[in-house]
């Protein structure tokens, strides 16, 4: 029971802080929105008893992608000005489709996976799994060593293209 | 006596006794014993915050040669002990206030924040041997406190941007380069605990300390963590957000009265929760002597542990010279995460080696010496470079021919 | 009745990639629109978890997928920001309607 | 290696040294005057010797036994279908003594050209060499044919002398007359081939139908009995006549082209023109001779279905007969009124040769083939003397003005009377007498009419013969040319003298046994044996008495025109300029004959402005009209075509095919700007639009599927 009242809570608490990162005129706000929305996400991660993950959302998004979000807001201060339109001309038609998109894709997944429930518990040293299948060699090292080379590629683009020349 | 020897505990079991007594229902009581024990962790840093500020005040200013606060003047309690009570007194009655500009939901929410990703920490901190002495025994324990640890830069992020004045933005600045800088020597260094503690919760992790601290057989990774959580709570050495002579306040310029007062005790806090961690981590948390026999020692011996990182901070505070913000990041980025790695790479394997050569726990202190070995083995090595890379940067005179 | 049938956390993910999308390709702002893509992100490791946790626990595919999907956030946040500040410096503007230069 | 094997060798060999000559002429020694007719002359001389050599040799073997066994070796040649054309060499008896007689007059006009074109070393011709190099080239031609055994190399060798004929009378082609009336060499030259031409494919269409319808071209497969039988069975494409007279009619018709007889005799007096060892050898005694040889050779085809007991000639044999009855008379007719010396003897040459092809119409082939050979002397002889003549009155052509040359050019004049004699058939002492007697002997066995026109004939002959030595060489000279004639040169009047003993004394072989004195004398008819045996035993042997009447009236009209000649002409000189007693004798007649009957004049118009008129109106009509017209319509059409295609291809294709593009452009630049506006969220949205199509798609299908 109390886990239905956690999820329904903590997705409460993202979509509003998802819905409020999209509505919000001010960007700092929505910004601070979709943090709160990620901090949502973190703690349905913990309902879904991976708690390791719930660190890294906390640490990757909260920490890193958010900051970085508002640091380019911060970067690109000028261009805010307050007046005029946030959303462009042709919002109410994306809007139509998203909804359509939802109301199609939900109905589906309540039809396929409305009766699904959860079985066996998890067993505690699940992360110990996570790093054994990360770094086997028919696990998925190959992915992750490609994760990584990706990484560096992206950190030197970024320094690359943001450079003053 | 048994009742004593594991005090918190028992009070702890008398008390849900009472209350299923009360007529609770099992699990009511038990949610109603989390809650207080929740309310009990969370108080507990601020008491340790309150004497801190009196033995910071007084320690600092024994090195600067001062006496500190003292009741020579008015009566302030033996050695000035009613100082921090006079502190949090001023702090509630100082007037708050607020200009223009600022943008009302993050300036109030920054303060806030701040507190609260310090205190978020102890959740996971073992204040004693057995499960009901610590918080919640995650098995992500230490990761979990890293996580929150970057809270804190959105809380720099939030009051910095919000106060709509130019050094708070650029203290913001500032935040984002260090905090963001730092974190990554701060976890290599907690990754290398990990690897030799062989888990990541905090509880096996004090396990593994039973016969020698951490410290001794990691020194080194002990150094990088202490100096990048520093860096991370923005205390001396790296106090870049907040120098008054470049930056007033920074961050904190527009704040007054009690939302100052909440950063305040925030920086405390950090400091605090960082002892805690390094105490629990590198110390050996609540192992002492005798802790078997009376596990309440344990909680002593933590404090004990928690005050004496509280006074090498201090004394960090107070020694040491401002860092211009080049040298902190070259610092960084150039010494701490490279050193950081290296230990990493050079710990992961041979502890793996050691595991499996000297297994159990009687070669305990073999395995120790070992690592304290191949640590030293670095130390010099980085000596050896940084000593090389210094002769070539001093220019040697050029011999120059003056044509007559 | 412990848990939460799975459905939910698949309707909740759909909802998050929704508004997302929507964020993405409704607002005018370039910044807004990273948002938007991050919370699409959120919404595909909430689909891998949910399914992780509901269908096979065991296995780590889900979590290693989440892990992968976390690598490349990452770097597209970078990139994406760098992308925009350079922008930005060049044309004084974030503002969508106005870098219309990507056509034939 | 009896004499016998060596024959065929050295028969083939005899046309070869003058080509030789030829050739080193032509490419070597061009330059060198003196060089140049001594090799001509010394390879004349060898091919000289060889054929006394094969004519002594072959003389002993009898006319029968060589009928039979002629001196012949053939070897294939051209490659035709199955049977390959062959090549050889016959020498028969009538080859043996052409043979003779060519070899001997070639050899004397090579000497005697060495003078004349030099006259007597003073004045080399500038193209001396090129002289001799054509007259040894037209010497190979003759001996060729004459040594040939098949019509093919006949014909081949013919083409060559009529080629040669061409080059010499337009050897001087640079002189041009005054009077554009009179003919230049130039046009001679091409009036010669031109004519000869026109009986030469005449010829070859005999050769051509000949080939077809036997096959084969050698003489002794054709003149088969077999082969003849068969062709006079053979109808030919002319009805009414057989195959053997179609042939022998069109072979006939290369005579008449060749041997000048009447309808194309226009071009040997215009020949002369030539210079006059050439008008000697070639148009008096081997080329124009060829053409009767060939008849006399071709004699058994051309006599196919004649029978002599019933008089019943065959086809050629009376076209042979009217042509050569005809020529002659025309001929001697118009030699009476010319005044040129050479135009005399030319006019005398085809009425001779006339007498000849008379002869064979009426079926005395052995009395043309005697005629044939002692006409090629005398004629030879007078050409030359009159060649002299020229040279020494320093061209001088016209006998009005000459005269009194007897006492300047005792030489000339004596060989030159001998030659008249002969011509005019003086009794027994002359050749011509006794060839001619033949010839009227046999006339008047067969067939009256031809006698009589012959008599006559043969008496004008004596009377332009005398006419003309009168006026050459007795009386004074009537022009200052004339008085200082003089003998030119030994290598002219050499030739003379060989000529004349000749023209003299060759008739003696030819008498027959039962005339009255000399015949038992001589007591051996041999050119008749020797030649008649050619194709004896093909002809009747019927005319074997002896008929006096014919050889008297030919005696009384020879010695009648003599006299004739010598009294208008010899008793009283003419003086110089006095007008010709002829004009005011034949009255309204003289300019007839002066103007040959108006023949050229008739060809003129009849032939020849009707063509160019033909030629300028299909110039006009068909060259600019039809042909110009028709290109220059194409032109137009394709170029209006062009336009209209344009015009299509503009409006339509290109229009057509730009409005379709310009839609299509219109349509894209319209969709370009609703889809590609460059921002990033349309593009996404448009991602987003599908999405949702195929999700709704998705669903219905899953609804069906439920519902199904």
């Amino acid at each position: 029971m109390t886990t239905t009242i956690l999820f329904l809570l903590f997705a409460l608490v993202t979509l509003a802080g998802a819905i409020g990162t999209v509505t919000e005129r001010k960007l700092f706000h929505a910004a601070l929105w979709m943090l709160l929305s990620f901090f949502g996400v973190a703690a349905l991660y913990v309902l879904l008893e991976a708690p390791f993950f719930a660190a890294v959302q906390l640490f990757i998004y909260m920490g890193a992608i958010g900051i970085l979000i508002i640091f380019a807001l911060m970067l690109t201060r000028g261009s805010m000005r307050e007046g005029g339109p946030y959303l462009n001309d042709q919002w109410w038609l994306v809007a139509l489709l998203a909804v359509v998109l939802l109301v199609v894709v939900g109905w589906l997944l309540w039809q396929q996976y409305g009766s699904v429930m959860a079985v066996h518990a998890v067993d505690e040293g699940s992360l110990v799994q996570l790093g054994r299948v990360l770094s086997e060699q028919d696990g998925y090292a190959l992915p992750f060593e490609v994760a990584s080379v990706l990484l560096v590629m992206a950190l030197i683009g970024a320094v690359t293209i943001v450079r003053e020349r | 006596m048994d009742f004593i020897s594991d005090a918190i505990v028992n009070i702890g079991l008398w008390l849900e006794r009472l209350l299923v007594s009360a007529g609770l229902a099992p699990q009511a009581a038990a949610l109603v014993m989390t809650i207080v024990g929740t309310v009990v962790v969370a108080f507990f840093p601020l008491l340790i915050v309150v004497f801190l500020i009196w033995m910071y005040r007084k320690a600092s200013a024994r090195i600067g040669g001062r006496l500190g606060p003292n009741s020579s003047g008015t009566w302030a309690g033996p050695g000035g002990i009613v100082q921090p009570i006079a502190d949090v007194i001023k702090m509630f009655t100082k007037e708050d206030i607020r200009p223009l500009g600022i943008d009302p939901v993050p300036y109030n929410l920054a303060p806030i924040i701040v507190v609260a990703s310090a205190v978020m920490v102890w959740a996971v901190v073992p204040f004693g041997k057995g499960p009901r002495m610590i918080g919640a025994d995650l098995g992500i324990g230490l990761f979990y406190i890293m996580a929150f640890s970057s809270a804190s830069l959105v809380a720099f992020l939030m009051a910095g941007w919000s106060s709509n004045n130019k050094y708070s933005t650029v203290s913001a600045f500032r935040a984002t380069a260090q905090l963001l800088g730092y974190e990554i020597p701060q976890l290599v260094a907690v990754l290398c605990v990990v690897v030799v503690a062989g888990s990541l919760r905090m509880s096996a992790i004090v396990d593994a300390q039973q016969d020698v601290i951490l410290l001794i057989a990691l020194p080194l990774p002990a150094l990088i963590f202490l100096l990048a959580s520093y860096a991370e709570i923005g205390s001396r050495p790296f106090e870049l957000l907040e120098c008054e002579s470049e930056l007033v306040a920074g961050y904190q310029t527009e704040y007054s009265g009690m939302r100052w007062g909440m950063f305040y005790v925030g920086e405390f806090m950090g400091a605090v929760a960082v002892s805690a961690l390094f105490a629990t981590v590198f110390l050996g948390g609540w192992r002492g002597p005798f802790v078997d026999s009376f596990p309440v020692l344990g909680t002593l011996w933590l404090v004990l542990k928690i005050l004496f990182m509280l006074l090498v901070w201090t004394f960090f505070q107070m020694t040491l010279p401002r860092l211009r913000i080049d040298q902190m990041l070259a610092f960084n980025w150039k010494f701490l995460v490279p050193l950081s790695l290296v230990l990493l790479c050079v710990l992961a394997p041979l502890n793996h080696w050691l595991v499996r050569a000297l297994p159990g726990s009687d070669y305990v202190w073999a395995r120790t010496g070992i690592l304290l070995a191949a640590n030293v083995l670095v130390f010099l090595g980085t000596w050896a470079v940084v000593a090389i890379a210094e002769r070539r940067r001093t220019v040697r005179p050029r011999q120059v021919e003056v044509s007559a | 009745m412990m848990g939460v049938p799975l459905a939910w956390y698949l309707i909740l993910a759909a909802a998050l990639f929704c508004v997302g999308l929507y964020g993405v390709l409704s607002r005018r702002n370039a910044i807004a629109t990273v948002m938007g893509v991050e919370l699409m992100l959120n919404a595909v490791n909430v689909n891998l978890l949910a399914f992780w946790r509901y269908t096979e626990p065991g296995g780590m595919t889900g979590q290693a997928f989440a892990t992968f999907v976390y690598a490349v956030a990452a770097a597209e946040v970078a990139v994406g920001l760098a992308l925009i500040v350079a922008i930005y410096r060049n044309r004084d503007t974030v503002d969508l309607d106005q870098i219309n230069l990507l056509k034939w | 290696m009896t004499i016998h094997t060596l024959l065929p060798i050295l028969t083939a060999l005899i046309p070869l040294p003058p080509f030789f000559s030829f050739l080193l002429i032509v490419l070597f020694f061009n330059r060198w005057k003196r060089v140049s007719h001594s090799i001509a002359i010394g390879a004349m001389f060898i091919s000289f010797l060889m054929a006394q050599v094969v004519f002594w040799s072959v003389i002993g073997m009898g006319g029968h036994a060589l009928a039979e066994h002629p001196i012949h070796v053939e070897i294939p040649w051209l490659p035709a279908g199955a049977t390959a054309l062959t090549m050889g060499v016959l020498v028969d008896p009538l080859g043996a003594f052409t043979l003779f007689f060519v070899s001997i007059t070639c050899l004397c006009i090579f000497l005697y050209s060495v003078g004349y074109m030099s006259e007597g070393g003073r004045h080399y011709d500038p193209r001396y060499s090129r002289f001799f190099a054509y007259i040894s080239l037209f010497a190979t031609g003759m001996l060729g044919l004459t040594v040939a055994d098949n019509m093919l190399m006949l014909f081949i060798f013919w083409e060559i002398m009529g080629l040669c004929s061409y080059l010499l009378i337009g050897f001087w082609w640079e002189k041009n007359y005054p009077d554009p009336r009179q003919i230049t060499p130039r046009q001679a030259g091409l009036k010669a081939f031109m004519t000869t031409r026109v009986g030469d494919v005449i010829m070859l269409l005999g050769i051509a139908y000949l080939y077809t319808a036997t096959g084969t071209l050698s003489f002794r497969q054709v003149l088969n009995e077999s082969t003849l039988h068969h062709l006079a069975s053979m109808a030919s494409v002319i009805p009414g006549l057989s195959a053997a007279a179609l042939i022998g009619l069109l072979l006939f018709g290369g005579t008449v082209g060749k041997s000048a007889q009447f309808p194309l005799h226009v071009w040997l007096p215009d020949a002369m023109e030539g210079p006059t060892p050439v008008s000697a050898m070639i148009h008096a005694a081997t080329m124009v001779s060829a053409g009767v040889y060939m008849a006399v050779r071709m004699f058994p085809l051309l006599q196919v279905g004649f029978d002599a007991h019933h008089g019943q000639l065959s086809a050629p044999m009376v076209a042979m007969a009217v042509i050569g009855t005809f020529s002659a008379f025309m001929a001697a007719t118009i030699a009476v009124a010319q005044n040129d010396i050479k135009k005399v003897l030319a006019y005398s040459t085809i009425s001779q040769l006339a007498y000849m092809v008379a002869a064979l119409g009426i079926g005395a082939y052995v009395a043309a083939a005697f005629h044939l050979v002692t006409h090629a002397f005398f004629k030879a002889l007078l050409f030359l003397g009159s060649g002299s003549v020229i040279v020494g009155s320093h061209h001088e052509q016209d006998m009005m003005k000459m005269g009194g040359l007897l006492k300047r050019m005792p030489i000339t004049a004596i060989t030159f009377i001998i030659g008249g004699l002969a011509l005019s058939g003086f009794p027994i002492l002359t050749a011509g007498f006794w060839s001619k007697d033949e010839i009227l002997a046999a006339a008047w066995s067969s067939n009256q009419v031809v006698f009589w026109v012959l008599a006559i004939g043969a008496l004008l002959t004596a009377f332009y013969t005398s006419r003309q030595i009168c006026l050459t060489f007795l009386g004074e000279p009537r022009s200052d040319h004339a008085a200082h004639a003089h003998e030119v040169s030994w290598t002219v009047y050499v030739p003379l003298i060989v000529l004349a003993v000749f023209a003299a004394g060759f008739g003696f072989i030819g008498v027959p046994e039962h005339f009255p004195v000399i015949g038992p004398l001589i007591n051996n008819n041999l050119f008749h044996h020797f030649v008649g045996a050619t194709i004896g035993e093909l002809l009747p042997h019927g005319e074997e008495g002896f008929n006096a009447v014919p050889l008297l009236i030919s005696v009384l009209f020879a010695l009648t025109g003599l006299v004739g000649g010598w009294l208008v002409y010899g008793r009283r000189p003419l003086a110089a300029g006095q007008p010709d007693p002829m004009v005011r004798a034949l009255g309204p007649l003289y300019p007839v004959l002066k103007n040959k009957y108006y023949v050229d004049e008739f060809y003129n118009a009849v032939l020849i402005q009707p063509t160019i008129r033909l030629a300028r109106a299909v110039y006009q009509w068909v060259d600019r009209g039809l042909i110009d017209g028709i290109l220059h319509g194409v032109a137009k059409g394709s170029f209006q075509a062009a336009r209209g295609n344009r015009w299509f291809d503009k409006t339509v294709i290109n229009g057509g095919v730009d409005a379709f593009v310009a839609f299509f452009q219109r349509l894209a630049r319209e969709a370009r700007l609703v889809l590609q506006t460059g921002q990033v969220q349309h593009y996404l949205l448009q991602v987003l639009f599908f999405v949702c199509a195929f999700a709704a798609l998705y669903v219905i299908l899953w609804l069906r599927q439920l519902g199904g």
